[in-house]
């Protein structure tokens, strides 16, 4: 899974496959951050508009 | 400064911020994974150091050497010990098992006492001074009485130190009534009694023969020493010899011979003679033995004047192809090509003893198959058959005869022998049951379970019940130690001294050495010290017979100078023993071998089993090497190898042709009742193209009430289900089957 | 939030039933209508009944092994497998329908792409919770993960079944957050407002992840060399059934969808998603399977009369000399589940009338079903050796109750789902409140 | 939590019940938040990496408080002077008593240990239920044979200086996994200074890996599975 | 014919086994069950729930009595090579608890890492692995007898034969200590060919000339289970009867017996 993991191998497998895998992490981490960050930020917007 | 809730929702994410950055959850989930590899209810073998002492196995009279593999104190395996002359390294499934035997539940831990009704599996404990004591008293009472004849004692074999040791406690006592578990090593010793004139055992130089013809033996099914007849078989192989079995049943050893001919059960001595028919026909018997070294071939005249007939004359009045071809249901032509393969054979053998030959059979049959051999003068030479005599124990001192002991030798066996013959244990219940003799009052049993491996055990049962005290000395909790008033438990094989001696048909006269691998790990003790310890205990002459402080002083003296060899090879084989000729070895009164003896003459007088026409079909029991069936009973490995087609949980199955099962309008699974004469069981119908039709097989070894749950309560022990058969010529059991029917349950 | 002072005045036993009705109506979102709270109760208690049933053959499985099951050592997979292949082919609705709303923009469906979200996740959850099930270590059933063999098709299979299983949960939130109550909350109004705005993102990756799990689901059988037949020559590394897997799962998804939706509204008693957004997604699947079963057929055939007569085997072998999987069984995937319910969805005439469209609905899920259980029981039950036999099983109440708990566990997840959140963006128009 | 509101309560616009309850509740300053967070990763950073490990692990003393050191002094083989090999090529491991009777048969000097040794265990014949902390589990399959023999490797390389020694350290056993603390090491985290400060799978390997023992495995491109598993 | 594999030398350990010679007395069973501290239970009868590693099979020609013929068929794991090492169940397991040694030739089974999810034994045509439906219990005090060279496998992990490897191991071990680089023929043998009262099975180096298998797998009578499927397995079997020899394989009607690939 990791490339310290014992079964790792930089071979075109494990890039593939593992890279694809990272890959879709990589997306959905960074898009549900994104949603996350922004909608704290909407949030305090609003709070702060109605003061 | 207010604390509300998203101040401890904050509290949350630092905690859960803290704890993922903190080892305790990941290591928490590799503990948890872990702790799945070492559940503590999985075990873990201790280690230690390895180790290999060789012993010999008893677990059945084959005597092979084993090597038991040792990690510490612990046994851990059992292999075939290397250089044995019997096994040559090889070992059986059951030899493997033998350590289940000796760690497991069905081993008694302790002398046990009943005290429930018998067979209830009610004990007390009690310490082996109680039982020796309580023993004595008893015999004592019966030998002051003058009724020491109405003990008696159950060997399972009656070679060996043990066996002898048991059988000289009864004579010193003053009972004849000693018996044994009999097989067709027996009824072999009377056809070469009358046939060679010799009292021994016969050998088989099977790995010099190179036509074997069988008739019905269980080659490969565990008859003679097993492993012995692996390697033979082995051996025919890779030289081109030919194996011909004659059985009713693809038998593995069927399976593996160059030719099976099925032959109705029962008939193998009129084959025998058919094939001695062509053979004299034909003139390709041996004339130089027939001429110069035979006698009763040609008719003759006996001292009363009488003319008796020859085998010749007999053979060829009587025995045409066409004629047994009638009886066995095998087409004549066939019986004349085998008659001439056979003597055509440079070394040809012929065998008889159906399975593994634990029925003494027919006499009759014994003498037809010898006579065989003799017609291609395949006895006493290389490739034949040769006597292996018994070797009786040499260093004991004679028993003293006081008064009480000459008056119990004197009177009757029980079973209605002469004092001095083998004995006929298949005899014994209903000489019990008939009330004619004498009452038995105390009955001994060592090594041997003929509550189970006696034919028709509901007799046998009845018998028992009729016997106020029996005394076990098993080392499991058998039918037979289950049913007793006493148990005095044995060591087990692997923790005892005593000698294995020669195997039922090994060519040379051999004993192995049995060594306590391991220490008693239970509360028992070696029959032979129980033996001793009973002895003394009685005092007067039947202490004096006894005059050894333990087992192991009366076994060196047994063994005498033979000890040395024992105790450096593990075994020791009579190497000076010359192969015997024609000329000097015929112990007969003309010096020669007896073709017609004058007590008997070889005939067919087919055993008649039991049954009328209303049971329209055969029971014959089998034997594999994957069930065991005599004394020892089936350690859970071997029961894991058995086929699901012939036990499926608790139910055992039938073998049938599907032919007959079609007609019988049965197919493969449906339960159906066995019904014979004796009795009936509720068994599975399995279809089987290598059984001839009108027939069903059983396997013996299945069907136990005893013991632990591993081994009680599989299948149907087929001996509820068949009765002894005396043969008319020598009075053993000649049973190899009965009548039965099936109907759907 | 706003709960204290309500809660102060509604304390006190007596008054604990109001509250919890006015507790429940204040979920339930605007203009639509439910059923009585205690109606919906007593359905959830009889459903939860089923559950709990279902967890209880679960804990057994667990704790006393997986002896607790019927399989052996010729069926290592059995009933579960096969529930989980069919459960996830059919809640390929959810990836194929949000690739249809969101990369291809068929705007309609936005009509029905929360259910099939819902029936997604529902889906993908009971598939994860089986497998847990399944292994007989569960407490390693990690190893798949850290220890990883990336040549293996379940390998694949985990990864991408959890990585879209997180998708599912993504898209699933937002819904969540549309309840009348949450929605209150800026915080999650804005989540709710800012994943609907990425979603498409989110989807894509779900496309592109159900594509390969799906067909590494098809490829699980498919590589199985030492079984002719499961084994599919193909492409690459990947056998045939591992396209036709994907291919069977946007084609037949959509159809349990759609089947799940009906069934919902003869239930409501509602009609709850517009004939023309059916219509198009019943148009789309039924071409799907059109030209899923053409393919289909051209494998079958190859198999048939290459790869399986290569390994010794007439095809008729594998549907002789057993008492179940007869021939019948292939004309039941193929025709019946196959080209009757694609030559039903691409007329027109078909689609149109309910009855026919409902029909070709139940056929496909069968249809794809039965593609799955001979995936995974026929391949095992096939004997190879020449001295093999067929192995039959029968499951254990123990694997029925493990399998039918996640079927409990979503109609309870609908139930909720539909009673408290917004899932039909055509409800109150098509059922106006009085 | 619980969300409830008066059902007649107007909310038909999302923005104005949003403002509405964030009002109502926006009482906690960000300060106090922040310090909660502080407060909470400080707590089970805590727990985690100090109290857990006092947990996980139980400590059992040694039957026997063996000096390393003074034994090395009067021996003249090292290590293998009492750890040898056996005929077979196996490890003997920790000696038996039988071993120690040679030289222990009668008490040497005046240590109590010793002295305890010798009354307790020698005199009654009881093997000392020594506990290895170097034991590995019974899936472990390893050959002392190929790293001292033929790999010529110290015994100090996986064992530490164990043989310098005065006196022993508790054994520390792993209550759920039961392996000795010395497999995963002393470090909770798992980290490692010395290649004797771990005996992990991964341990292993990564000296295989650098020696380039053997490549054998099809899955892994190193050695085979069963080069270390039984 | 020896390989050299990194510089150092390769063995590929296989079976020979004698089909004639074979009785299927169920020695090799036993040997093995009790070699690796196979679990057992009261009732072993369901056949499909019974771990044996070894099993012998009965083979039947179909033909009706007394036609009727029998042979024996000992089926230990078959150690496929496949293509390069990819055997059915290597490539198939998703934890790399199973894996092919190009080493030994051997495919090795790692118990503590399966995790129970039996892809492996959906792709082993020879039904040769084995999975823990139950916890493997002992009776009280049988445990004594357990091997300690062979860890005992827990419920819920597949196991199989291993060619006795921990007896390589051991062998290994001895060599190390004799300053031996190689190991004799003799001096790794399986617990099963040990055992085998006639002398049917024969194992060792099959790319080594001086074992006894390597000429033995080249008898004219020689074929391998299910070769069609590409498994290149490594056990070897010899019958002088046809019937046998074409039982190896599924051939279509039409087709003839075919070679052994060598």
């Amino acid at each position: 899974m990791f490339p310290f993991n014992f079964e790792w191998i930089w071979d075109m497998s494990h890039v593939v496959f593992m890279g694809g895998l990272w890959y879709a992490l990589t997306i959905l981490g960074i898009g549900m951050t994104y949603c996350v960050v922004k909608s704290t930020i909407d949030a305090a917007k609003d709070d702060g508009g109605h003061h | 400064m207010k604390i509300d809730r998203r101040s401890f929702l904050s509290l949350g994410v630092g905690v859960a911020a803290g704890t993922a950055l903190s080892p305790l959850p990941w290591k928490l989930t590799d503990d948890l994974s872990i702790w799945t590899q070492n559940w503590p209810w999985t075990p873990v073998p201790e280690i230690g150091e390895s180790s290999f002492v060789n012993s010999v196995c008893t677990l059945c009279p084959g005597g092979c050497g084993i090597s038991v593999r040792k990690v510490e104190d612990r046994g851990v395996k059992i292999e075939g010990m290397k250089g044995h002359p019997v096994n040559q390294g090889g070992i059986c499934a059951l030899g493997l098992s033998g350590l289940q035997l000796l760690y497991g539940p069905t081993r008694i831990k302790t002398p046990l006492k009943r005290v429930g009704k018998r067979g209830d599996g009610q004990w007390a404990k009690i310490s082996w001074d109680e039982a020796i004591s309580e023993i004595t008293e008893k015999l004592d009472g019966l030998r002051t009485s003058g009724n020491s004849h109405t003990v008696a004692g159950i060997a399972g074999s009656r070679h060996g130190t043990v066996s002898q040791l048991f059988s000289r406690f009864l004579t010193a006592f003053g009972s004849p009534n000693f018996f044994h578990t009999p097989s067709i090593a027996d009824t072999y010793q009377l056809a070469l009694q009358h046939m060679n004139g010799v009292s021994a055992a016969p050998g088989f130089d099977l790995e010099n023969a190179d036509f074997i013809l069988s008739f019905g033996c269980g080659l490969l099914e565990g008859w003679g020493s097993p492993v012995r007849m692996f390697k033979a078989n082995t051996g025919w192989k890779k030289a081109k010899a030919r194996v011909i079995q004659i059985e009713s049943r693809l038998s593995r050893t069927a399976a593996k011979s160059d030719r099976w001919i099925a032959i109705i059960p029962g008939s193998e001595a009129a084959l025998a003679l058919g094939v001695a028919h062509v053979l004299i026909k034909e003139m390709l018997y041996n004339k130089d033995f027939v001429d110069n070294y035979a006698n009763g071939f040609e008719s003759f005249v006996t001292d009363n004047g009488e003319i008796k007939k020859g085998f010749k004359q007999t053979v060829l009045e009587e025995y045409s192809p066409e004629t047994v071809s009638r009886v066995t249901g095998i087409d004549p032509s066939a019986i004349i090509l085998l008659a001439r393969e056979f003597a055509n054979a440079k070394a040809p053998l012929a065998l008889c003893g159906k399975g593994q030959g634990k029925v003494p059979g027919s006499l009759n049959e014994a003498m037809s198959v010898h006579a065989l051999n003799a017609l291609v003068g395949s006895i006493n030479r290389k490739g034949g058959v040769f006597p292996i005599p018994a070797m009786e124990v040499q260093g004991w001192a004679e028993v003293g005869m006081d008064t009480i002991t000459s008056a119990g030798m004197n009177q009757p066996r029980i079973d209605g022998t002469p004092p001095n013959s083998l004995g006929y244990i298949n005899q014994l219940p209903s000489a019990i049951l008939s009330g004619k003799g004498y009452p038995l009052n105390v009955l001994f049993v060592l090594e041997s379970n003929p509550l189970y491996t006696m034919a028709d055990s509901k007799t046998v049962k009845d018998a028992f019940d009729k016997i106020p005290f029996v005394v076990s000395l098993s080392s499991f909790m058998d039918e037979t130690a289950q049913y007793a008033d006493i148990v005095m438990p044995n060591h087990i094989y692997l923790e005892r001294l005593e000698d294995a001696p020669t195997p039922m048909g090994y060519n040379k006269s051999i004993i192995s050495l049995s060594k306590p691998v391991f220490k008693p790990r239970l509360n028992t003790k070696h029959a032979g010290d129980t033996l001793i310890l009973l002895a003394k205990g009685l005092g007067g002459g039947v202490a004096e017979a006894f005059p050894w402080k333990n087992f192991e002083a009366c076994f060196e003296q047994a063994m005498g100078d033979k000890m040395k060899t024992l105790k450096k090879n593990g075994f020791w084989v009579d190497s000076d023993a010359v192969l015997p000729d024609w000329e000097s070895t015929f112990n007969t009164p003309s010096g020669k071998f007896q073709f017609a003896p004058v007590e008997f003459s070889p005939g067919f007088a087919p055993i008649k089993i039991e049954g009328d026409s209303t049971f329209q079909l055969l029971l014959i029991p089998y034997e594999t090497m994957r069930l065991s069936c005599g004394y020892i009973a089936n350690p859970p490995f071997l029961t894991k190898t058995v086929e699901d087609t012939i036990l499926k949980q608790n139910d055992c199955f039938i073998e049938i042709n599907p032919k007959t099962a079609q007609s019988n309008q049965l197919s493969e699974g449906d339960v159906v009742v066995l019904q014979t004469p004796r009795g009936q069981a509720r068994v599975r119908v399995h279809l089987e193209e290598g059984i001839m039709p009108d027939m069903v097989a059983l396997p013996r070894g299945l069907g136990h009430t005893a013991h632990d749950g591993y081994i009680a309560n599989k299948g149907i022990n087929v001996n509820h289900l068949i009765g002894p058969v005396q043969d008319p010529v020598s009075g053993m059991d000649a049973a190899w089957g009965i009548r039965a029917k099936l109907s759907k349950a | 939030m706003n709960g204290y002072g309500l809660a102060e005045q509604y304390s006190g036993i007596s008054n604990q039933r109001r509250g919890t009705k006015v507790m429940d109506s204040a979920l339930i979102p605007n203009g639509v209508r439910r059923c009585s709270l205690d109606k919906f109760l007593v359905a959830l208690a009889v459903v939860g009944a089923v559950l709990l049933w279902g967890v209880y053959a679960m804990l057994l499985c667990w704790f006393k092994g997986l002896n607790q099951t019927n399989m052996n050592d010729n069926y290592g997979f059995a009933l579960w497998i096969w529930a989980d292949l069919a459960v996830i082919a059919l809640g390929g609705g959810a990836f194929f329908t949000g690739f249809l709303k969101y990369i291809i923009a068929k705007d309609e469906l936005k009509n029905i792409i929360n259910y099939a979200v819902l029936i997604g996740f529902i889906c993908y959850s009971s598939a994860l919770l089986i497998l847990a099930i399944d292994i007989g270590q569960p407490l390693r059933g990690w190893f798949i993960f850290w220890h990883a063999n990336v040549h293996s098709m379940l390998t694949e299979v985990a990864f991408c079944l959890s990585c879209y299983f997180m998708v599912l949960t993504i898209e699933y939130i937002p819904l969540i957050l549309e309840n009348r109550q949450i929605d209150r909350v800026p915080f999650f109004h804005h989540l709710s407002h800012n994943m609907h705005s990425t979603m498409a993102v989110f989807a894509a990756t779900g496309a592109f992840l159900s594509f390969f799990h799906q067909g590494s689901l098809g490829g699980v059988a498919g590589v199985l060399f030492g079984r002719p037949f499961a084994y599919r020559e193909g492409l690459f590394i990947w056998p045939w059934t591992f396209f036709l897997f994907t291919w069977s799962a946007a084609a037949y998804g959509p159809c349990f969808t759609l089947m799940v939706t009906r069934i919902t509204e003869a239930i409501s008693g509602k009609k709850l998603v517009k004939d023309n957004v059916v219509e198009l997604l019943a148009k789309i699947s039924g071409w799907m399977m059109t030209t899923y079963i053409i393919a289909k057929i051209i494998d079958t055939f190859y198999w048939a009369n290459v790869t399986a007569p290569s390994k010794g085997f007439n095809l008729i072998d594998f549907y002789s000399n057993n008492g179940f999987y007869g021939i019948w069984i292939l004309v039941l995937e193929i025709v019946l589940g196959g080209i009757v319910p694609a030559a039903i969805l691409i007329t027109d005439k078909g689609r149109k009338s309910p009855i026919a469209r409902n029909t070709a609905f139940v056929l496909a899920v069968i249809g794809v079903s039965v593609n799955r259980w001979v995936m995974v029981l026929q391949v095992m039950a096939v004997p190879i050796m020449t001295f093999d036999t067929w192995a039959l099983y029968f499951p254990s109440w123990q694997e029925v109750a493990t399998t039918i708990l996640p079927v409990a566990y979503g109609i309870m997840l609908i139930m909720i789902s539909y009673r408290y959140l917004p899932i039909f963006p055509q409800e109150a128009e098509l059922n106006p409140a009085d | 939590m619980s969300e409830i509101d008066d059902k007649t309560q107007a909310v038909s616009e999302k923005a104005v019940s949003s403002t509405q309850g964030q009002g109502r509740e926006d009482g906690g300053s960000g300060g106090v938040i922040i310090l909660f967070f502080i407060v909470g990763l400080v707590a089970s950073l805590v727990v985690g990496w100090v109290l857990f490990p006092k947990l996980l692990y139980s400590q059992k003393k040694q039957p026997i408080d063996f000096n390393h050191t003074l034994h090395n002094t009067l021996v003249g083989n090292g290590c293998e002077s009492c750890h040898s090999f056996r005929e077979d090529g196996s490890y003997s491991g920790v000696p038996k008593l039988a071993q120690c009777i040679e030289c222990h048969e009668e008490v040497q000097s005046s240590n109590p240990e010793e002295i305890r040794f010798v009354e307790q265990y020698v005199k009654k014949g009881i093997e000392v239920p020594w506990l290895v902390y170097a034991r590995q589990p019974d899936c472990v399959f390893f050959s002392h044979a190929a790293h001292v023999k033929a790999a010529k490797m110290d015994c100090a390389t996986c064992h530490g200086p164990i043989g310098e020694s005065e006196s022993m350290k508790p054994y520390q056993q792993n209550r759920i996994t039961g392996y000795s603390r010395d497999i995963w090491g002393e470090n909770i985290g798992g980290f490692k200074k010395n290649t004797w400060d771990r005996m992990k799978m991964d341990d292993c390997s990564e000296c295989h890996q650098k020696k380039k023992v053997v490549v054998g495995s099809v899955q892994t491109q190193k050695e085979g599975c069963f080069v270390c598993h039984k | 014919m020896k390989q050299e594999h990194g510089g150092v030398v390769t063995q590929k350990y296989g079976m020979v086994v004698d089909l004639d010679l074979c009785t299927g007395c169920g020695s090799c069973m036993v040997a093995c069950m009790a070699e690796n501290n196979v679990p057992f239970r009261e009732d072993e009868t369901d056949k499909l729930k019974s771990i044996t590693w070894m099993r012998v099979y009965k083979l039947t020609n179909g033909k009706h009595y007394p036609e009727t013929d029998i042979c024996y068929l000992p089926r230990p794991c078959q150690h496929c090579e496949g293509s390069h090492g990819h055997s059915p169940c290597v490539s198939v397991c998703p934890a790399t608890a199973t894996d092919y040694d190009n080493q030994t030739g051997i495919v090795s089974q790692i118990y503590t890492r399966c995790f129970g999810c039996r892809y492996c034994m959906g792709a082993c045509p020879y039904h040769a692995r084995y999975f823990n439906w139950y916890d493997p219990i002992w009776p009280e005090g049988m445990e004594r007898y357990l091997n300690p060279n062979v860890s005992p496998r827990m419920r819920g992990v597949v196991e199989k034969c291993s060619f006795c490897f921990h007896r390589y191991q051991a062998a290994k071990d001895k060599a190390h200590l004799d300053g031996q680089k190689e190991i004799d023929e003799d001096a790794y043998q399986t617990a099963c060919t040990q055992a085998c009262p006639a002398g049917a099975i024969t194992f060792g180096d099959l790319d080594n000339p001086n074992h006894a298998v390597h000429e033995l797998k080249k008898q004219p009578d020689t074929f391998r289970l299910l070769e069609k499927l590409g498994t290149n397995t490594k056990v070897y079997y010899v019958s002088s009867r046809e019937w046998v020899r074409r039982a190896g394989d599924n051939y279509l009607k039409t087709e003839g017996l075919k070679k052994a690939v060598l």
